[in-house]
């Protein structure tokens, strides 16, 4: 059994609308000290051991699926 | 909550040694001592834990209908169905051909007061369900809301996150969303009002039936697993909400639209086998009210197994699976024996279709835990026998006192074309596009009139036909007399319908209510039914089904009765549709009339004028009379049919003045108009006067539509001309309003999304 | 010739477009289930909007993986004809058969109305029956239309006269204003560089008779039958 | 400067639509290990100093806007 926690988050290039009315929405709050806010997505996996490494599938499975390179970066971290 | 079943069983057997349920527990279920009592008298023992699980939710008001049974019947088609066929879950339309349109309204307003977006998507879903259940397909959504004031920040997330649920849920499953109705009242600000109706179409034939027929079918859950949520949901439909509220709620439902598009592709492909003998979505109270209401319809019995249901979470009591409120789910009774041609279907979908049980013939509802019985119920003691009571009703004192109020006395504003313009900004009246944008009003390409106008048309593919569907209620109207409010309702959808070329066919509603153990807000919901039930009979448009929504007020404040009606129109020839935007320069302009073209002083009671800017909600609503209503109605559907008129629109919130600026706004064209009335001005231009219908038309066509106007005894009066970029309105001679076009559609387009911004 | 349309988990215009091959340019046309795998019979594949697997990971990245979408690849390598509308451009970009990706619209919010399209060439079998800077009226409803790719494709795009529909004002300038999702330089719709296959945000088959208020989508559908006429 | 990265989870019983999507497509994919998948939001926020509590700012942030204590957790991690 591992779990694994896949971040998902918008390429740097890319104008991160959602973040920046999440930026506004805070701000208006009046929580002025915010200066800067990126919205991606956190997934968490389960897996059984199959005797695969970890890390080549969850590689392989964020870059087929999980994220689209052509807008998305990735990184994961793997817990037993 | 766990609780051990301590029953002794005889496997096939009865239940035996059952001890008292706590009245802690039952009442907290939201069952009364006397309904405990009856329960007990029915068993002739105490309940399980479980078997008074099922009966405290079948016997709420939400699904057992315990307040409004006895009022719903003045509904003429629900009577007789009670007293003959039974309710089915919507009642069906013919429009010839062999072609039925089902349709039906539901509240999920508690549910969205707590999560709006999941509380709207489900709404949504859960009325869908009703539709593709009879075997039909749908082929419409529409929604009715009601929020607070948009200057709350509150009422603009509620109002946000609304709109997205319904959004999310109606276009992913693929069903276009073409109409509704929103308004914005400080009474709703802490319990909005989010009701979803939902149309379908399908050959007479085809239709599918709620029913357990057939000793030894197997009986079939399809669809989603079952988790905790929403557990005790109809209960909690059923108190008013508060400071616990928030404590009390059961575990949200969330929505799976991809699921629910799966399901109705499914649901029909396994219809079309012919091999489902009876059917029935599972809304609230589950797993429990579609057995035994399935079983108390065909008079048969049903056993089932709980550990066969397959479950999303893991160690789930019997309470639990019967009672749970999982979305998108489906019963089914299959003919033995072709129980693996059904399924396969479903699994074709990449859906569950697991056996739980089969019918059996002793009018009991058994449900086991494998070996163990936990439940056995007569099966209509549950779904039929809900203790209804006859509940007192007091005409409220604020009636009078609001009636007596002389609204001949008011000031005269200084500046008319201000009014005019802060009444095309009022959220009520203003443009509903920030909505309906966000809502694909298009898919299943039939929509022939989109959303804008007073109602939206589909055409029915593969004939001449079109529908026309609207919802509509003034709330402010029906808190001021809500027998008049709930017939303005009904005359005011009839009169949408009309306009866009349609003849009234027939209605769904969806009663939004208060607290129902308060005399006062009994007899509203009392008087309204009343005028409801009066108004259909008159227009001939058939209540066919409908929804009971109480308990909506917080310790602030009640809602305005809100009987919100939905109603179906049917026009012979698609080509012969009509819309409400001015079409061309040159056109005459004339309202049609039932009666004079100002109402006077009078009709100013309950308008959108008296509200914004006097800040009153006073006097009496406009008077309606229904036989004028329906002369109007005819005549304009003659002169539609006959290819008379260019434009019709309704004359409803905001009177003349506002009719006619949207009419310009919607046809991209000026107008100038004079109008010759009596009485204050405001009453001409804004008061809110009955069965008026503001029509544009070709000069040529003007001998025939006043010829056609007399014949039906109804005031024809041309007022003036379609053309130009400005809105110019003249009334006895005095030049009141000389807007741009553009100044007016700015005021009516940027109302709602000034206040979304950010 | 033959058309077909695919249908994925989830498809929800598949029979709107399957009408309008039927109904309004009057030819064959079949459903193909996402799990079939043999195309030969079909000239035009047309990949349908809607929310194929609910979209719920990313428009498109489920449904690329489908059996149907292997033997589409192999499809438009042998020169077949294949259009993409809507959720079908965003399955064709995550299956990299076109370049690009469609991300959230910049108002965060699903948009359904008419919009205006300018035409940008008249060269690809996707508008050869439009004239050069025609102005389409014809419908959006999505949530996700923003195009978006890296500079260097983009440069490429234009270069290879790879933009097919640009969103315009009534006029044809393209405006700010008359961009409804933000997408890069205003891009509706493009084709591959080979031409056969295209994918466009708005819905040409929703605007395919006057009842529906538009009739604009037929210069973009019998285009693809004049292209077939004439291969 | 402070940066924070904020996790937003729905409950756990609640029905999890993306993540059941998501494990059905890995599952399809071959990544048969794959046995549960929980799709929540990451959201990096930048913050400038200014004299408050980051650890309350921020809770109070989760609470009132980034998550919905309805249906969601959160939690944060907060680095300089
Ligand atoms: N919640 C909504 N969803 C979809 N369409 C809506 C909604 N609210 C209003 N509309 C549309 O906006 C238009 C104007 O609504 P309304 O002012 O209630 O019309 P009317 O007064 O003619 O009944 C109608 O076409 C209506 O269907
Ligand atoms: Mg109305």
């Amino acid at each position: 059994m591992a779990k694994v926690k896949v971040y998902v988050t918008l390429k740097p290039t890319l104008l991160d609308a959602q973040g920046r009315v999440v930026q506004n929405a805070l701000n208006n709050l009046g929580y002025e000290e915010v200066d800067g806010v990126r919205m991606g997505k956190y997934i968490e996996i389960e897996l059984k051991d199959n005797g695969h490494s970890v890390q080549e599938r969850v590689d392989e499975m964020c870059r087929k699926l999980l994220a689209n390179p052509v807008i998305e970066n990735y990184r994961f971290e793997v817990s037993d | 909550m766990s609780i051990i079943e301590k029953t002794a069983i005889d496997v096939r057997g009865t239940i035996h040694d059952t001890a008292p349920i706590d009245p802690e527990i039952y009442r907290e279920m939201g069952m009364n001592d006397a309904e405990y009592r009856e329960v007990v008298k029915v068993l002739g023992r105490h309940p399980t834990y479980t078997e008074v699980g099922m009966y405290a939710v079948m016997w709420s008001e939400h699904c057992g209908y315990k307040y409004s049974r006895p009022v719903l019947r003045l509904f003429k088609k629900y009577r007789e169905a009670l007293d003959g066929a039974g309710l089915e879950n919507a009642g069906i339309i013919d429009i010839g051909g062999g072609l039925g349109i089902v349709m039906k309204m539901e509240s999920h307003n508690h549910p969205s007061a707590v999560e709006p977006f999941q509380g709207a998507a489900t709404g949504v879903g859960g009325i869908l369900r009703d539709i593709f259940t009879m075997g039909a397909r749908p082929i419409a959504s529409l929604n009715s809301l009601r929020f607070g004031s948009l200057d709350d920040p509150h009422v603009r997330y509620l109002f946000e996150h609304v709109v997205a649920g319904i959004g999310f849920y109606g276009n992913c499953v693929g069903v276009p969303t073409v109409g509704g109705e929103v308004y914005f009242e400080d009474c709703y600000a802490g319990n909005p009002l989010v009701n979803a109706m939902s149309v379908g179409l399908l050959k007479t034939e085809d239709v599918a039936y709620a029913r357990a027929d057939g000793v030894g079918n197997p009986v079939m859950l399809v669809g989603s697993g079952t988790g905790r949520d929403g557990i005790h949901g109809a209960t909690f439909a059923s108190v008013e909400l508060g400071p616990e509220s928030e404590s009390r709620r059961p575990n949200v439902q969330m929505g799976d639209p991809f699921q629910e598009k799966l399901l109705i592709e499914a649901t029909l492909e396994a219809l079309a086998t012919g091999h489902i003998v009876g059917i029935q979505d599972m809304g609230a109270a589950g797993i429990t009210c579609s057995t035994c209401e399935t079983a108390a319809k065909a008079g048969s019995g049903m056993e089932i197994d709980v550990l066969k249901v397959p479950k999303r979470e893991a160690d789930m009591t019997p309470y639990e699976v019967m009672l749970s409120e999982s979305q998108e789910r489906m019963l089914c009774i299959i003919e033995k024996g072709r129980e693996e041609k059904v399924a396969a279907v479903f699994r074709k979908w990449s859906l569950n279709a697991v056996v739980i049980g089969r019918v059996t013939d002793d009018g009991f509802v058994h449900v086991f835990e494998g070996e163990n019985l936990v439940a056995r119920i007569p099966a209509k003691s549950l779904a039929d026998e809900c203790p209804t009571y006859a509940l007192e009703t007091e005409e409220p004192e604020y009636v009078r006192a609001a009636h007596s109020v002389d609204l001949s006395a008011l000031p005269e504003p200084a500046d008319y074309e201000e009014v005019l313009l802060k009444l095309l900004a009022s959220p009520s009246i203003a443009s509903k596009e920030w909505v309906y944008d966000q809502y694909d009003h298009m898919v299943q390409t039939n929509t022939s009139v989109l959303p804008g106008s007073d109602a939206a048309v589909l055409r029915i593919r593969g004939t001449k036909k079109a529908i026309a569907i609207t919802t509509d209620c003034n709330g402010r109207y029906c808190y001021l007399d809500p027998f008049v409010g709930a017939q303005i309702a009904v005359a005011e959808a009839a009169r949408n319908l009309v306009c866009s070329g349609a003849r009234p066919m027939g209605v769904t509603d969806c009663l939004n209510f208060a607290n129902p153990e308060k005399p006062q807000a009994f007899w509203q919901f009392r008087r309204a039914v009343e005028g409801m039930a009066e108004a259909c009979e008159f227009f001939n448009t058939p209540v066919v089904s409908g929804n009971v929504s109480f308990y909506n007020e917080t310790p602030q404040t009640a809602i305005y009765p809100t009987p919100v009606v939905g109603m179906l129109g049917l026009i012979d020839d698609c080509d012969r549709r009509c819309e409400q935007g001015f079409k061309a320069e040159g056109d005459i302009v004339a309202v049609l009339s039932g009666g004079p073209l100002s109402g006077g002083a009078a009709s100013l009671g309950g308008s959108e004028y008296l509200r914004a800017v006097h800040g009153m909600v006073a006097g009496a609503p406009p008077r309606l009379d229904m036989a004028a209503e329906k002369r109007l109605q005819d005549c304009v559907l003659g002169a539609i049919g006959a290819g008379l008129l260019a434009s019709a629109h309704d004359c409803s919130e905001g009177g003349l003045a506002v009719a006619i600026a949207e009419s310009c706004i919607a046809g991209g064209t000026g107008a100038e108009v004079e109008l010759m009335a009596p009485g204050p001005y405001s009453a001409t231009l804004f008061g809110e006067a009955q069965s008026r219908i503001i029509v544009s038309a070709p000069v040529e066509n003007v001998d025939q539509l006043r010829k056609l106007a007399a014949e039906h005894n109804i005031t024809f009066t041309a007022i003036g001309n379609v053309g130009g970029s400005k809105l110019r309105i003249g009334l006895n001679g005095a030049k009141l309003i000389d807007s741009d076009l553009e100044t007016i559609a700015r005021a009516w387009r940027g109302a709602i999304p000034a206040y979304m911004v950010g | 010739m033959k058309f077909g349309v695919i249908q994925f988990p989830g498809s929800n215009c598949d029979s709107d477009t399957y009408y309008a091959v039927r109904d309004v340019l009057r030819q064959p046309v079949e459903y193909i289930w996402h799990q079939d795998t043999d195309l030969r019979k079909f000239d035009c594949i047309l990949v349908p909007g809607g929310f194929s697997y609910g979209d719920y990971l990313r428009t498109g990245a489920v449904a690329r993986f489908s059996p149907v979408m292997g033997a589409l690849e192999g499809f438009a390598d042998r020169g077949g004809l294949v259009l993409g509308i809507c959720n079908g451009f965003q399955i064709l970009c995550e299956a990299h058969l076109l370049p690009g990706a469609l991300t959230a619209n910049v108002g965060l919010k699903f948009i359904c109305r008419h919009v205006n399209l300018r035409v940008e060439h008249n060269r690809s079998a996707f508008a050869n029956e439009c004239r050069e800077g025609q102005v389409l009226r014809i419908p959006i409803a999505h949530g996700e239309g923003n195009y978006y790719c890296d500079p260097e494709t983009l440069a490429r795009l234009e270069a290879n006269g790879q933009i097919l529909f640009r969103y315009c004002d009534e006029q044809g300038s393209l405006t700010d204003e008359a961009n409804p999702n933000g997408s890069l330089a205003n891009i509706a719709g493009i084709v591959n560089e080979r031409g056969n296959v295209a994918g466009m945000m708005p819905h040409p088959e929703r605007a395919s008779e006057s009842v529906l208020g538009s009739e604009d989508g037929q210069f973009v559908l019998k285009s693809l039958v004049s292209a077939l006429v004439k291969a």
